[in-house]
C-alpha cells in the first residue's frame, strides 16, 4: 500500500470506529510494517496539527483515537450535546486514587488506607467506567482486583497509568517541610 | 446545653486526623496525642449519630487514639539492646501519611479531569455496507476432517438411532383398557356388605377390594355414609381398627 | 473568526455530530455568514478530496455529513468483522447427512428424521451453498424439497449425487433386525 493510501486508511479506520483503536489491529488489518504505520500515524498527527483542522488523534497505552481540539470545545457545546461529565465526590476520588497508583487492589486494600469502607465509591468509580475488575487476587476469598480502564485515561487527560502525575517519597518530604513550616511561623508569632 | 455546632464533613477517622492536625498546625510526626484526642473524641460526640457504620468506623480510631495515649502515658519500657525504641504514634502517622497522599493525588485527579473535559469523542459510524458485510463461506475449514464417509457413517447412526426409538416388543403389545369403577354399583355392593354384618371391620371391608381405585372409592362411601348418618364407627384406641356400625336405611349417594 | 478557525470548528462539528447536521445550525453556532461557511466548506472538500485522506463530506439537501471514503470499506471489514474460524456445527452434519443421502428432503422430514426443529441448521447449510431449494412436494402445503449442491460435491470429492455411498432399504432393514437382536438378546439374560 503507498504511503497517502495508508495515511488515508488509517484515518478512515479512526473516524468509522470512533471508538480507540489497537495500532495492532490497524497494522493487521492494512498489512502494512509497524514503521510504515508508525510514519503514517505521523503524518497524520502533522496534518491534524494545522490551524485548519479540527480534530486531533489522541494515544492511549497501545490504541490511537481521534477526538476535537479542545479550542473548539465553546463552538461544539452551542451544537452537539456534550456528554454530561461524570463529577466525582471526594471520596470517589480518593478511592480512584488508590486505585490508580496502587493497582491491582482489593476493596480491603482500600478501606485499608482510606480507614472507611469504600464500596459505594468503588461501585460508582465501576459504573462510571474508571475502574474495572481485573481479576482475582490468589488469597483466602479470592477477592476481586480492581484496575483503571482506558476510560479513566481518557477523561483523565493521561496516555498511560505511567504518565499519572508521580507520587514519590519527595512528596512526604514536602508535607513534612511544609508542617515544620507551619510550625515554626506559629512559634514566630 | 451543647451548642449545636455545625459540623464539617469528613470522608473518614483519617480525614479528621488530617484536618485537626493542619487546624493545630503540629507536626505529624510529633503528634501532641492528648490534645488530638481530645478534639477528636468532642467531633465524634457531636457527630450525626443516623448512620451507625460511619460513627462505628469513628469509634474505632477513637480507641485506637485512647490506646496510643495510654501507651504513651506509662513508663517507658525497657529496650532490648540494639533495638530502637517503637514510638506508640509510628503506625498511626504512617497510615496518615498515606492517606494524605493519596488524598493530595486525589486532588491533582481532579484538576486533570477538569483540564481533559474540553475534548469531544465520536461514536462509531460504521458504513452499513461494512457491518452487513459477512465473509464468504470458507469451505476448507468448513468441511474440516469430515469426508464422505463420515458423513455416511453418521447418517447410518441417525437411521439407527431412530430405528432404536421404536420398541419392537412394546409396539406389538395390544392397548391395556383402563379398569373403570362402577360407582353405583360399589355402592349397593358396600352397603349390601355392612347391612348384611351389621358390625363390620373397616379393614376387613378394604382387604375384600381388588384394586387401589377401588379400595379408595370404598374409603369415599364410608365417609359419605357416616357423614349422612348411616353408619356409625368407632375406635377403641388410635392406630386400631374401626368398627363400621349399621345405623339407618341408605340412601343414594352422590360422590363428586 | 479567521479562515482557518471557522474551517477547523466545522470539522469538529461535523466529526463530534457524526450525523448529519444542518448548514444553518452551523451558522448559527459559529456566528459567520452563508458565503463564509460555504467557503469553509468548500475548503474542506478540496482537503478531503485528497488521497492522503479517508474521510469525505457528504451533502444531504440542507445538510452535511463527514463519512468514510468507500474505498476503504475493505480495509474497514478487516478491522472490524475479525474472522472467526468457521466449521460445521454437529446439528449442522446430521442435518447435511440427511439431506444428503434422502434427497430430496421436506424440513418435516428432516425433523422427524433427527427429532428437533432443524430449521436453523437447514438455514446455515443453505447459507453455505452446502444445500439448496430443488423444488416443492406435492403435498398439501406444498413444502420445499432441498437436495445438495454442486459446492457440496465440491467440497465433499464426489462427482455427482450418483457417487454417494447409497443407503438402500437394506441396511434399514439390517437395523430393525439388529435392534430387535439386541433386545432378544436383553430378554434372555
Amino acid at each position: 500500500m503507498d504511503k497517502k493510501r495508508l495515511k488515508a486508511a488509517v484515518e478512515a479506520i479512526l473516524f468509522a470506529k470512533g471508538e480507540s483503536v489497537e495500532s495492532k489491529d490497524i497494522i493487521t488489518a492494512l498489512e502494512c510494517t509497524e514503521e510504515e504505520f508508525a510514519e503514517a500515524l505521523d503524518a497524520l498527527k502533522t496534518d491534524y496539527a494545522r490551524a485548519d483542522r479540527g480534530i486531533q488523534i489522541v494515544e492511549l497505552e497501545n490504541a490511537i483515537q481521534l477526538r476535537t481540539k479542545e479550542e473548539f470545545y465553546d463552538d461544539l457545546i452551542k451544537i452537539t450535546n456534550v456528554p454530561k461529565k461524570q463529577s466525582l465526590t471526594d471520596a470517589a476520588l480518593e478511592t480512584l486514587s488508590i486505585v490508580a497508583y496502587k493497582q491491582p487492589v482489593t476493596r480491603l486494600d482500600v478501606e485499608k488506607i482510606r480507614g472507611v469502607n469504600s464500596d459505594s465509591s468503588l461501585n460508582k468509580l465501576v459504573e462510571y467506567g474508571f475502574i474495572t475488575e481485573v481479576g482475582r487476587l490468589d488469597a483466602p476469598g479470592r477477592p476481586l482486583l480492581f484496575g483503571t480502564t482506558e476510560q479513566f485515561l481518557r477523561s483523565f487527560g493521561v496516555k498511560s497509568i505511567e504518565d499519572l502525575p508521580q507520587m514519590n517519597p519527595d512528596v512526604l518530604e514536602d508535607f513534612k517541610a511544609q508542617a515544620e513550616k507551619e510550625i515554626q511561623i506559629k512559634l514566630d508569632i | 446545653m451543647a451548642i449545636p455546632v455545625k459540623l464539617e464533613v469528613f470522608e473518614g477517622p483519617l480525614d479528621l486526623l488530617l484536618h485537626l492536625i493542619e487546624k493545630n498546625k503540629v507536626d505529624i510526626y510529633d503528634i501532641p496525642i492528648s490534645l488530638i484526642t481530645e478534639q477528636y473524641l468532642e467531633y465524634v460526640k457531636n457527630m450525626p449519630k443516623e448512620d451507625l457504620n460511619v460513627v462505628s468506623e469513628f469509634l474505632v480510631m477513637a480507641a485506637t487514639l485512647l490506646d496510643i495515649k495510654c501507651k504513651m502515658l506509662l513508663p517507658k519500657q525497657e529496650v532490648e539492646e540494639g533495638e530502637e525504641e517503637i514510638d506508640p504514634r509510628a503506625e498511626l502517622v504512617q497510615k496518615l501519611l498515606e492517606y494524605k497522599m493519596y488524598k493530595y493525588m486525589s486532588l491533582e485527579l481532579k484538576d486533570m479531569q477538569m483540564g481533559s473535559e474540553r475534548y469531544i469523542y465520536k461514536k462509531p459510524n460504521i458504513p452499513k455496507e461494512v457491518s452487513s458485510y459477512k465473509a464468504p463461506p470458507d469451505y476448507e475449514s468448513l468441511v474440516g476432517d469430515n469426508t464422505l464417509q463420515s458423513l455416511n457413517e453418521l447418517f447410518k447412526v441417525i437411521m439407527k438411532r431412530n430405528e432404536d426409538k421404536i420398541d419392537p416388543i412394546r409396539s406389538s403389545f395390544g392397548k391395556i383398557k383402563k379398569e373403570e369403577v362402577d360407582l353405583d354399583k360399589k355402592q349397593l355392593e358396600v352397603c349390601a356388605y355392612i347391612e348384611a354384618h351389621k358390625n363390620c371391620s373397616f379393614t376387613d371391608l378394604l382387604s375384600k377390594q381388588k384394586s387401589k381405585m377401588d379400595t379408595i372409592v370404598t374409603f369415599l362411601i364410608i365417609l359419605e355414609l357416616i357423614k349422612v348418618g348411616s353408619v356409625d364407627v368407632k375406635q377403641e384406641e388410635a392406630f386400631n381398627d374401626f368398627t363400621i356400625t349399621y345405623k339407618a336405611p341408605f340412601t343414594r349417594i352422590e360422590l363428586v
